[in-house]
């Protein structure tokens, strides 16, 4: 008897292989961790650092129609907890991206998702219907909450009737997996997720950066050029559990939480709080190996938990 | 491009402002070539979410070193790393300087501060011998003058305020140099420093049809080409693009470089 | 001539003693520095390691008409670069904190600003009416943004109609300078800035803490009895530069900024951004004598960049 | 009540999980008294907004001592501490014991790991001697028993796995204690551990009318009374109110404390 409860200890402890696997809005990934947009590039950039056939899905860095300049520089500075980057959406546009980086995203086994912006809600539309019939492309994530460029970006994020325009738009055009990604500065989220949801969302991406700023006290000048930019880092990290806390609350659509994840415990923090999945971003530039980190982390406490699938952590917040 | 924890062999001051820290990197020794720069996690930092990045200036077998001096958070909590801690290290990062130059052309390194520590590694690996201006504010901002000069290379020094070799801007001495070579050398150029200098050196060159190899210092998020915060605008074959200052660069080419921001 | 110029930066340097004093909206103070409603209690808690006298003002706890019990602990959490608070306005009430606290801060010659709230804008408009009345109160601080009472606080801020009714009702009852302290979880802080203004506030306090949360990833639980608070401290402050910033944009008003300032250089970076004054929160926890760091800190920068007044400062970024 | 910056004196392990930090500390030594705690900042963690409080364990002269066990980030990081470092001390805070004790009434204190700190402070000040119970996990969280014992207290210990003196809680020593004393001893309640262990004594005392006075363990921010995250519902002479225990507290008699949150 002592023998045989041993035996079951020994093998909970040891056997028990959790698994990792979820289908999230239709987009298959072996474990529920992404890489963020911007914070990874288009894919091959890390590729000497980090197995990309071991992530969840891989979100490239925001596409437009056309390609796209983004902000002089500085671009990017350091505060602490965090950084304020105004990249301004650089990027090659759809064509350019879709030559020079599908055919080497094709060549791995990892969720593709795309993440698409305009400044009309044409340009919109257009992105959408591009990738539409891209190959290789799993899903198609909208950020409608950028802080760092003038027309678009945030702009239509935080306005409950042009979330949904652009929602709608967009929707029109795909069968993709569409997963708007929404604004941080909002003073009720669950609005955004529902009218998301209400309007074809398969899932949501939150947060995006927080528009913020830092100034030169000798030059009396912004450090960046386009003057303020979006704040990202642990710093934001308790901000945004609780705007995954009451996204969970307004809509049935998987969510996947994004801000200041360095480890294994705030992802878990954040699937706790109803999060299906999790995206690391600044964390990439930190420890370029964090994602994996996550990932062995989260099967770790899994396992230490008793829990045989991912999804059990999923919404499970005890009140 | 590897990631690996270096363990520190040695940490030492080089004047009063300046510190060589050296490394153990088997797998980022591999393939690191002059120009390149490793990005250093500074984990005593808890709350700094960039790396940061510096040029290699020496590699033996293993070990790999690094010059730098303290401007600010970051590079001041380094200095309490000790021999047998473990760094962080992603590198070697960036494209790096050319290093097999056409006959007849004589090579001419033009350093500011510690810019003279990729400067110190491509002349350690050039098969040809040549010509180093070094500058600085105060003498004591002069560094590896004497190194420069045990390795057969011909060194002319000038500081702000004269304190070492001639008073003034690097360039004096470099222009005093050019007359009395012409004819008999062409040079090429390599640069690293402030920008005004970078700056300076490129528009010699450009006038003159000769080439520089001018190493950029931008601020950098992922120090990889994934972010895009270190972008440079450039020219290459007619076409105007921005390129990334860590992966594209740090090493450009001055006639490639479009200053205009 | 060498002589009479090395003469002038002798007295440039030594004799130059910049001016802080400023007259805010009526308050007359001897530096712009305060300490933040809930991080420096009623006054006497902290008297005996720092001089009251030599700050420009103290805002108290926030008071309700009645007393009021708070939420049950625990009541913060510290989070990396802040923490996160729950207290819920647990306070004296107006009766209680005049008899017990006011007395005692008569005895200072520093301005004390009365941080107020109310579940209703009747009761909003009673305290204000009860204050107008009682010696010693130099203006009242307005929470409309507390994000850690059901009932009031932050559901008055978030919306420009409510913010603009408490304004008017509490402006109704007193002629004491006013100042509404606005919530950061809004997407266009000018407007709520405006509105403010156009229904008589004499100043703005910005910002309050985020609406925020963790989790206790082994219990699965919320650490906060209250399940979220509001998170404040160093991680908030490049995202309150960018809204003092915009708020100066849309109002004339003075502001008094707030979030994460633990040294001279935070405060600077506010007052060039568009702030009046600041408040010190949080650092009062870390470093009791942060205030009076603050104050030196300042009185060196002006002096060393040739400023003769405080007032030079503000509003002085160059774009 | 000061804040003053405490250079370390010593800092050496107590047994394989504990410390003892020394400080100097000419000011906040002045009015200490036990049951009092200080409030310290840990500046090597630079992510770090609230000081860490710490029961008064010894004061010696102008050197205060505190009896620690690193189990987060912050008391990890204190280990780092080294002799001449200085360390920004708030203090003293809170209530303390009350150290004159009625004629007749035998002084009984009760820890749980750390909690003897205070209770040793107590007991070096107090004129009388009396009887510790001691508890902890293991043998090695029984703190100090030989130092009590060279004070003349009689001390009577017990661990959750028998390692050490009776196998169990501290409670249960204490109760064939109290059997055997009935009659001959008043006794009077001193007690710092786990909440779970305060309200078995509180009750223990309410019970029998004697007084117990706790040291209650709560979350703190500010330490000063200002924050009121730390507060502990109670009743005084009949009123319900809400207490702060860094500056009402920490110690309280048990008939005050309303345990239900
Ligand atoms: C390709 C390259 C090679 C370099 N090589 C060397 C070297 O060999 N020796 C040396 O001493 N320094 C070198 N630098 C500069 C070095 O990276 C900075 O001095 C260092 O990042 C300052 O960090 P800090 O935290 O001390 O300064 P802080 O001002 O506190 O840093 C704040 C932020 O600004 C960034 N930053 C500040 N100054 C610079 C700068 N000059 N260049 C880039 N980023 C900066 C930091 O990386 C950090 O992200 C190099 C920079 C680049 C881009
Ligand atoms: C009045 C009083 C006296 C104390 N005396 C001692 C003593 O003599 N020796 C000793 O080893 N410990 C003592 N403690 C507990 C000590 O304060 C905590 O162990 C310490 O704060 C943990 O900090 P951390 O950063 O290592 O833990 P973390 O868990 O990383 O700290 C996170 C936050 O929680 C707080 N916290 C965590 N545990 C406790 C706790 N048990 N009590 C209060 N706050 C906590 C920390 O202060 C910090 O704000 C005392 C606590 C109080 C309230
Ligand atoms: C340098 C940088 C570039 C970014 N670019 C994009 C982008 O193009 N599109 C987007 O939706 N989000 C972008 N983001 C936001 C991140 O995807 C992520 O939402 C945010 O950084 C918060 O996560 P973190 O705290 O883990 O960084 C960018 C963030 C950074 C730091
Ligand atoms: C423990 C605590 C209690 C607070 N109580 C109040 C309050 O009663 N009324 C109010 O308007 N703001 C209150 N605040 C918010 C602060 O006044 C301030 O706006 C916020 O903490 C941001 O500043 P900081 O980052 O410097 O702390 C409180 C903050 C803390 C940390
Ligand atoms: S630093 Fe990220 S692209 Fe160059
Ligand atoms: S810790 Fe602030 S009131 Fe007790």
């Amino acid at each position: 008897m002592g023998l045989f409860l041993s035996h079951m200890k020994l093998f909970g402890m040891t056997n028990m292989q959790p698994t990792l696997e979820i289908n999230l809005a239709g987009i298959r990934m072996k474990n529920p961790v992404m890489v963020a947009s911007g914070t990874f590039g288009y894919g091959p950039e890390y590729a000497d650092l980090v197995d990309l056939n071991q992530l969840g899905a891989i979100v490239v860095k925001g596409i437009s129609m056309e390609s796209w300049g983004g902000n002089k520089t500085p671009r990017m500075v350091e505060v602490p907890g965090g950084l304020i980057n105004a990249i301004g959406l650089q990027n090659p546009g759809t064509k350019g991206f879709t030559e020079k980086y599908m055919p080497f995203l094709r060549k791995y086994d990892v969720a593709v998702i795309v993440n698409i912006w305009g400044k009309t809600l044409e340009e919109y539309a257009a992105v959408a219907e591009w990738f539409d019939t891209v190959e290789g492309v799993h899903a198609l994530e909208i950020n409608i909450s950028c802080p760092n460029v003038k027309a678009g970006g945030s702009s239509f994020g935080v306005h409950l009737d042009s979330t949904a325009r652009v929602v709608a738009a967009v929707r029109a055009k795909t069968k993709l997996p569409l997963i708007p990604k929404l604004a941080p500065n909002v003073s009720d989220i669950g609005a955004f997720a529902k009218v998301c949801e209400d309007n074809g969302a398969d899932a949501l991406s939150l947060i995006n950066s927080f528009p913020a700023m830092a100034i030169d006290i000798e030059t009396r000048k912004p450090i960046l050029a386009n003057v303020s930019g979006g704040l990202s880092g642990p710093a934001i990290h308790p901000i945004a559990v609780k705007l995954v806390y009451e996204a969970a609350k307004a809509v049935k659509i998987p969510l996947i939480a994004i801000g200041g994840i360095t480890s294994a415990k705030e992802a878990i923090e954040f699937m706790i709080a109803g999060a299906s999945a999790v995206a690391v971003g600044t964390a990439n530039f930190t420890e370029p190996l964090t994602a994996l980190q996550v990932i062995d982390g989260l099967s770790d406490y899994l396992a230490r938990h008793k829990m045989s699938k991912v999804q059990e952590l999923v919404r499970s917040i005890k009140l | 491009m590897r990631i690996e924890n270096g363990t520190v062999v040695s940490h030492v001051p080089m004047g009063p402002h300046y510190r060589v820290l050296t490394l153990n990197l088997p797998d980022v020794t591999l393939t690191a070539i002059p120009g390149q720069f490793v990005h250093l996690r500074i984990t005593q930092l808890h709350d700094a979410v960039l790396r940061r990045p510096f040029s290699i200036y020496k590699v033996d077998g293993q070990n790999l070193s690094i010059l730098y001096k303290s401007v600010g958070r970051g590079t001041t909590a380094m200095q309490a790393l000790g021999t047998g801690d473990l760094v962080s290290i992603v590198g070697p990062l960036g494209n790096g300087f050319p290093t097999n130059l056409a006959a007849g052309l004589t090579p001419v390194l033009i350093g500011g501060g510690y810019g003279v520590a990729p400067l110190y590694f491509l002349a350690r690996t050039m098969s040809q011998r040549g010509v180093l201006f070094v500058g600085g504010a105060k003498a004591v901002d002069i560094l590896l003058a004497d190194e420069f000069k045990a390795i057969g290379w011909d060194v002319h020094i000038a500081t702000d305020d004269g304190s070492l070799g001639v008073k003034g801007l690097v360039t004096a001495p470099l222009n005093t140099w050019l007359k009395s070579a012409v004819g008999r050398f062409t040079p090429e150029f390599y640069a690293c420093g402030p920008n005004g200098m970078l700056k300076a050196i490129g528009d010699l060159a450009i006038k003159n049809n000769w080439k520089a190899w001018l190493s950029l210092d931008r601020h950098m998020g992922c120090g990889v080409g994934a972010c895009l915060a270190c972008v440079q605008k450039v020219r290459l074959n007619g076409q105007e693009s921005l390129a990334r200052v860590c992966k594209d660069g740090p090493i450009f080419e001055s006639h490639e470089v479009i200053w205009d921001d």
